[in-house]
């Protein structure tokens, strides 16, 4: 009962052109619009191919009962795929039956869920946050005071992420998280909060963060007019690493870290319906997790203190909101599948 | 009434200071110049938002603009890009974010009015428009730079460290305050507030003082994400979100009545202290999130305890 | 024949305990902040008797009324009922002893009908207490046949309270209280908003209700009712309860100089014919509205011109007409040039003012300061920013003018006594000194001392060349102010009358309509 | 033009005045036409069958709503209430729960949400504070205790009451049934005592207080009230799916009070009803599908969603033009 394993759309001659359609459920993020224009770009690349038809998209803010009426619609509007950014970890799961039993597969990016019926194409959230936090961890060898931004309180990526970090920092007891605050993921909240924390605790030696509110940190850090700025993770995205670069300038001892989350996930969920829609299956050991649905695709690289002249490059002139990109190509696609 | 709701105002104020003394006990540092400063810097944030909020919601007749959220986006939208971090554009591009604010309360006024839509959807439908406009636009590509004026304006040190902002937001509130206390616009946005039917019958333009409120309101979050910008420097989809409902709240806890009518800026102001304030000192205290929330809902219900109190029924 | 009819609804509906109610109120007092609302109040009213409850705007009438019927606590003092000492903690209390009022300002609720109104918090009821429908409807319509004839068909159990004028309004409300089967019910200022006939039929249903062993306090300003109706009188002065009477034996001045320290009550001041030949200041010429029917008439500089007829006919489209508040077909003419305001603060500019009849729902702001209420219209006039002293002062001559009791401006209009309420209503567009006056029932609930103050204004005015044009549900007070008043009947005018003509039975006679073939009347 | 007109309203305008969903009503036929030209399965008898599942929850929450709106009061907590009865109901029902234990857990859940109501309620009631800041500052209570019951979303329903929800009843929706007992507990409440009283303090508090009304104990019901249809809300959301989160009904709140004011109540209180609201909650959800099927552009989206919302409201905006008497 391997999810998404294409036999319900099962005929192996099928060539398309296929409709995908697209749900997402939040749009008030630039990470959200990176990936929607991503996914837009790479389809059109598999229109001219004449593999697809033009994407079908629903993105609009609502809650999960309006995803699911979206998925829903999806289905109606007899799509032969779906991706999707879902906003609950099993909440859509009755629906995704529904576009099961209509043949559709569907694909779950950027957050994995719980259903058999849907194929996760994400990357290791968990996985994501212990890289940093090693890193981070390594770079206070193993003592100190550190401060935790995290996300939205409840939020499955953000418990999904924090776990990771815990998972590391259980092994170096001599580091000790003195706050934990949640920003909620937005720049601003996070630069306010990290400036009160700043002022009732002085003696900051690293903070973990990420995402936008990442951005926020290091400006309020930056603002406070610190000697020394404590080590921070943040964000793989251009308008944090151009305040790393300006910080860099004035604290040349500055440390700082960040792992790419790629908006483009999306693409290799679609790179990866597609597989499936012209009826590959999987190998045995590509989908991993309970159910076995879920397909981990590499983390496409981070920035550290080493790397990030060449990385910076890359970004310097792109707007602050962009995100540090990365996408499987097809032939990796075709690698999951036997 | 005047009596009442300065009293509120005052109690609000009082309870900030107290909010930071305690915090002061609790943390020592909480207290210190560079937090105060910093606390009233963000609080200028809320609290300018909140100038139009009030305003229409002393307008009565439901009144209420769920719209500054998107608009406070929209107003640093224009500033990013349009300057794109030069300083001779600002102007202009002031300009043209006020502008634009106001026509987009304008709108919403119009749509109130002439048209008869409720306020609370007219302007949560406006949300959606300019949350869809700047989509549209974009397509949530934010290009730009914010001009060097703005952030000097409200991250930099005019003196003793405090932020151009700051004075600024007393300038402003007491535009305000004159505004409502001493202009016939105010004495007539009052009026219709309690009763419509009596202002046009002593000869207020009601429509007009009602679109004119929605109007000002627009062009006040729009400058209200100007300033937000000089925090941030950079613009994001969701930047003025977070104030859309503290904005409503601010007002609220500073003593103005829901109805209409009745209340006051001096209120607001202290309302935007006192949120600001209490969410600074959790932010401090080290507690589990889910704690921090429940403190958080429990002292504000604490501090309507102490004065935010409506009238007996019975005298 | 229809009266006979009405007679047996009232026994049907009102049967009353043979038992005997007494109740006195002893030493009440109510402070609200500084303000000393009733110092020492008392009465006593017995079953079948009619208590008259006097005293001028803001002694304390209503604050009396309503601690007796348990909608304000009392600071001190105690109420003695039947001998033995009670405490009402809320309205509903005091019904449950068969004491209900009727408020000087009405408690009904605007957006549920005439039959939910009367009936709420007493509605005939079924098992799980779903309402008996049919039997609140039919309760309704025999109450509201009491009033029969004098009010509109209109007036209908399913009539939203929205939709009532504010006679009906006060109907209801008296309906409501009467629904209760009261033994002690207190008339708080009921015949304020009532014309002539709907006045002499709650007379006639009074003596109706007293014969049955009824107690009554009777709150009135119109000194001819208080001595057709009441036996005794109880007068309060500044919150003190200075003397009861028994009226038989009492003259009018004595009650007079028992409510107001110096009894000096001069009452209308009437011009020489002369003004007459003055200028022509407004002219309408077949006005038209959803009452009005083909409406002309001319006011001339320095005249006071009445509205005369029933409630209802009329008068106050005339007036809301000529000042842009309804929409209206027709021409008036303001000094020779054709006008058409279709927003008050046209003919505000124009220099025209009106004082709206229902100062509840028109006229106030109740939360709002004395100050804001006075100077709404005017702030134009006192620059940018405001010059606050000056309105201050301006407002606090009116106020010492009319003599309005209150601690200072700045309190709310809510906490004014309800003369005192319809002061300032009078007095925002008395300060605004116009040159065309209109007043739709201008002293109502206004005590008599500060009635003979405005009929004084009102001469000044018109002796400075103004136009008035007044309607006063006081036959009285119309004769006794007006040059000329035409009669209004079912949207036309019927009658005009001057000279000769402007006595009362002229008035009377014309205000019935021509045949009386017409259904309203 | 401006108008004070004194004229009665006639026989028609007022059954619009008190029927106050019949604009909704109106709506909602327009939106179900549009939606029909536009995807004709969507009236599939299984399509629809879902589709009412999944607007259900909403439908509820906006009805508890209305209730405390038309008794003069708003409830911001509402979405919150839903999450924290949903995580409540989640956790108790644990893996594999039995039948006993299942009527526990709906039980203790319906209890949650009455107690978070009467918290609302007394706050309001007896201590006097105005409505808004103060479920403003609940919200923040439920959304702690909600991650203290529940720190990650998660935990599953079992299959039987999954497929209860989703499998009609005698051939006809499980929502309709409830839709139509909501409607029938309703025509049955606004016949009662109770019901007068909602209208009577929605309208005016102080003539209500005075008429004998027992005004504080209303406002204390209907919170508690609401408090509890909050967690039926919260029961039929976590059946239609089946997970627990305690954010999960937050996003409801506002989508509650839009339903409303769609459904022709209006937020100062004391008229309307609750049938409007309902119709109101589905439209918004027609909405959605209008613009997925009318192939509006990815970036455009939200702006239509917001200027239909905002088109929709005219025309009953210029009928109630006509409805008001004043300004
Ligand atoms: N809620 C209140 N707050 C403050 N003062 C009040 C309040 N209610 C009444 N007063 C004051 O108490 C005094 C007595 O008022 P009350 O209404 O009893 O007078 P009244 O005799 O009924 O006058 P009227 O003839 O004008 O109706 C007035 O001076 C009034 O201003
Ligand atoms: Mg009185
Ligand atoms: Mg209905």
């Amino acid at each position: 009962a391997c999810g998404g394993s294409g036999d319900a759309t099962g005929n192996g001659d099928n060539k398309g052109p296929f409709t995908i359609g697209v749900s997402n459920g939040f749009v008030g993020s630039e990470w959200r619009t990176q990936m929607i224009q991503d996914l837009q770009s790479a389809n059109a690349e598999y229109m001219k191919q004449g593999l697809t038809k033009d994407l079908v998209i629903q993105s609009a803010d609502t809650d999960v009962p309006g995803q699911i009426q979206q998925i829903r619609n999806l289905i109606n509007k007899g799509v032969d795929a779906i991706i999707v950014d879902p906003n609950s970890v099993s909440g859509l799961d009755g629906v995704f039956k529904e576009a099961k039993n209509a043949g559709i597969t569907v694909i779950s990016v950027d957050q994995a869920v719980t259903s058999p019926d849907v194929t996760n194409v994400v990357i290791d959230q968990t996985e994501w946050a212990r890289m940093s936090a090693k890193w981070l961890a390594e770079q206070l060898k193993g003592k100190g005071n550190i401060v935790v931004v995290n996300g939205i309180k409840g939020h499955p990526a953000n418990e999904a992420r924090y776990n990771g970090v815990k998972e590391v920092l259980a092994q170096y007891p001599g580091i000790k998280v003195v706050n934990e605050i949640n920003a909620d993921w937005d720049q601003a909240k996070g630069q306010q909060k990290m400036s009160d924390v700043l002022a009732s605790q002085p003696n900051i030696d690293a903070v973990w963060s990420q995402d936008g509110m990442a951005l926020g940190v290091l400006q309020a850090l930056e603002a406070a007019n610190l000697s020394k700025l404590p080590i921070v993770v943040g964000e793989a995205r251009a308008g944090y690493m151009q305040l790393w670069q300006q910080v860099k300038s004035k604290h040349s001892d500055f440390l700082s870290y960040g792992v790419v989350n790629p908006p483009g996930a999306a693409v290799s969920g679609l790179r990866v319906a597609l597989q499936l829609l012209q009826g590959k299956h999987f190998k045995a050991d590509a989908l991993q997790g309970t159910p076995k649905n879920t397909l981990f695709v590499p983390i496409p690289g981070k920035v550290d203190p080493e790397s990030f002249e060449s990385e910076f490059a890359k970004v310097k002139d792109k707007p602050a909101s962009y995100c540090l990109d990365g996408y499987i190509s097809d032939d990796e696609a075709k690698s999951y599948f036997s | 009434m005047r009596r009442i709701h300065i009293s509120s105002a005052l109690s609000a104020l009082l309870l900030a200071v107290v909010l930071f003394v305690l915090g002061g006990i609790l943390h020592p540092g909480f207290a210190n110049y560079g937090l105060v400063i910093n606390i009233l810097r963000l609080a200028a944030f809320l609290g300018i938002v909140a100038i139009g909020q009030t305003l229409v919601i002393i307008s009565g007749g439901e009144g209420i603009d769920l719209s500054v959220g998107a608009v406070v986006t929209l107003g640093a939208i224009i500033i990013y890009r349009f300057t794109n971090g030069h300083n001779e554009l600002f102007l202009p591009a002031l300009l043209l974010a006020l502008g634009v604010g106001a026509l987009i309360g304008l709108i919403n006024g119009i749509g109130v009015t002439a048209l008869r839509i409720p306020p609370l959807v007219m302007t949560l439908g406006m949300t959606g428009v300019v949350q869809g406009l700047i989509l549209a636009v974009t397509q949530g590509q934010m290009i730009g730079d914010a001009p060097p004026f703005i952030t000097d304006l409200v991250s930099g040190s005019l003196i003793l460290g405090i932020p151009g902002v700051l004075p600024l937001w007393i300038i402003i509130g007491l535009g305000t305050w004159l505004l409502l206390e001493r202009t016939r616009y105010g004495k007539h946005l009052f009026a219709i507030g309690v009763n419509r039917a009596t202002a046009l019958l002593s000869g207020v333009r009601v429509s007009l003082v009602v679109v004119l409120t929605y109007t000002l309101s627009g062009l006040l979050a729009a400058l209200g994400g100007v300033i937000l910008l000089g925090y941030t420097h950079r613009v994001f989809l969701n930047l003025g979100e977070q104030y859309t409902l503290p904005s409503v709240a601010a007002v609220v806890v500073g003593g103005t009545l829901l109805a209409g009518g009745v209340g006051g800026y001096g209120g607001t102001m202290a309302g935007a202290l006192v949120l600001t304030v209490l969410t600074s000192l959790l932010t401090t205290v080290q507690l589990p999130e889910a704690l921090r929330m429940i403190v958080y809902g429990v002292v504000l219900l604490l501090l309507l305890a102490v004065y935010g109190r409506q009238r007996r029924l019975r005298a | 024949m229809g009266l006979i009819v009405v007679c047996m609804d009232v026994v049907r509906l009102v049967y009353y305990s043979m038992g005997k109610l007494s109740l006195s109120a002893q030493g009440l007092v109510k402070r609200y902040g500084g303000v000393t609302a009733l110092a020492n109040g008392s009465l006593t009213v017995r079953s079948g008797e009619v208590l008259a409850l006097m005293g001028a705007n803001g002694s304390g009438k209503s604050t009396l009324s309503k601690i007796i019927t348990g909608a304000v606590a009392p600071d001190k003092g105690q109420l003695v009922l039947n001998g033995q000492a009670v405490r009402f903690t809320s309205p509903l209390a005091a019904r449950r002893h068969g004491i209900v009022e009727v408020f000087q300002e009405l408690s009904l609720i605007p957006d549920m009908t005439v039959a939910e109104n009367i009936w709420l918090a007493h509605e005939p009821l079924l098992a799980l207490s779903m309402i008996r429908r049919r039997e609140v409807q039919s309760r309704t319509r025999d109450l509201l046949n009491l009033f029969a004839g004098t009010v509109s068909d209109l007036l209908q159990p399913e009539t939203l309270v929205a939709a009532l004028s504010s006679d009906e309004r006060q109907i209801v409300e008296i309906l409501k209280a009467l629904s209760h089967q009261p033994e002690l019910l207190i008339l708080d200022e009921a015949t304020a908003s009532l014309d002539k006939r709907q006045v002499e039929r709650l007379f006639e249903l009074i003596g109706q209700w007293k014969a049955q062993g009824m107690a009554l306090i009777f709150v009135s300003h119109r000194m001819q009712e208080i001595f057709r109706v009441c036996e005794r009188a109880t007068v309060l002065r500044n919150g003190l309860t200075v003397d009861s009477r028994e009226l038989a034996t009492t003259s009018e001045s004595e009650l007079v100089s028992l409510m107001v320290e110096q009894g000096a009550v001069e009452r209308y001041t009437k011009q020489t014919q002369e003004t007459l030949s003055s200028g022509v200041r407004v002219e309408v010429q077949d006005l038209r509205t959803k009452v009005l029917r083909g409406v002309s008439l001319q006011v001339h500089e320095g005249e006071i011109v009445g509205l005369g007829g029933l409630r209802g006919q009329g008068q106050s489209d005339v007036l809301q007409a000529l000042f842009g508040a309804i929409p209206k077909t027709g021409t008036i003419t303001l000094e020779g040039k054709p006008v058409r305001f279709t927003h008050p603060s046209q003919a505000m500019r124009a220099g025209l003012a009106y004082v709206p009849g229902d100062r509840g729902q028109e006229g106030l702001l109740p939360v709002r300061s004395i100050l804001e209420n006075l100077q709404l219209p005017s702030w134009a006039h006192y620059g940018l920013p405001l010059n606050m002293r000056g309105a201050s002062q301006e407002a606090s001559e009116i106020t010492q003018r009319l003599g309005i009791v209150m601690a200072s401006l700045q309190d709310p209009v809510r906490s004014l006594s309800g003369g005192n309420a319809q002061k300032v209503v009078l007095g925002k567009w008395l300060l605004r000194e116009p040159r065309i006056l209109l007043l739709d029932d201008p002293t109502k609930g206004v005590d008599v001392k500060a009635k003979s103050e405005i009929y004084q204004l009102l001469a000044e005015l018109r002796a400075q060349g103004a136009s008035i044009v007044i309607y006063s549900s006081e036959d009285e007070e119309l004769l006794g102010l007006s040059d000329r008043v035409f009669v209004l009947h079912d949207g036309l005018i019927r009658a005009e009358l001057s000279g000769e003509t402007l006595t009362r039975t002229e008035l009377v006679a014309a205000s019935l309509g021509s045949a009386g073939k017409d259904s309203r009347v | 033009m401006k108008t004070l007109t004194r004229e009665r309203a006639p026989q028609w305008r007022r059954v619009i005045t008190r029927q106050s969903f019949a604009l909704a009503l109106l709506l909602l036929v327009i939106a179900v036409l549009i939606n029909y030209f536009l995807q004709p399965r969507f009236f599939r008898p299984v399509t629809l069958n879902n589709n009412l599942g999944t607007y259900l929850p909403l439908m509820i929450l906006a009805a508890g709503q209305a209730l405390v709106i038309i008794a003069g009061g708003i409830d911001l907590s509402l979405g919150t209430i839903v999450s924290l009865t949903n995580v409540v109901l989640i956790r108790l029902l644990g893996n594999n729960p039995s039948a006993a234990q299942v009527a526990l857990a709906i039980m203790a859940s319906m209890g949650t949400g009455l107690l978070a109501g009467l918290l609302n309620g007394f706050c309001v009631a007896y201590l006097r504070f105005q409505p808004i800041i103060t479920t403003f500052a609940t919200s923040f209570i439920f959304t702690g205790l909600a991650l203290t019951v529940l720190p990650t979303p998660g935990g599953s329903v079992p299959g039987g009451l999954l497929d209860f929800y989703s499998s009609p009843a005698l051939g006809i929706p499980l929502a309709l049934w409830v839709v139509a007992l909501t409607l029938a507990l309703w025509l049955l409440l606004r016949s009662t005592r109770y019901g007068r009283y909602l209208y009577a303090v929605g309208g005016v508090a102080t003539s209500a207080y005075l008429s004998g009304v027992p005004v504080s104990a209303m406002r204390l019901s209907t919170y508690a009230l609401a408090g509890l249809i909050a967690a039926c809300a919260a029961l039929a959301l976590t059946l239609s799916t089946g997970t627990g989160d305690a954010h999960i009904g937050d996003p409801l709140t506002l989508s509650s009070i839009v339903a409303v004011v769609i459904g022709g109540t209006r937020l100062r209180g004391g008229q309307g009803g609750i049938a409007g609201p309902m119709i109101g909650a589905v439209i918004l959800y027609l909405i959605l599908s209008i613009i997925a099927f009318a192939n509006v552009p990815t970036w455009w989206q939200t702006l239509v969603n917001g200027l239909i919302i905002i088109v929709a409201l005219i025309g009953p905006g210029l009928v109630s033009l006509v409805r008001r008497r004043m300004v």
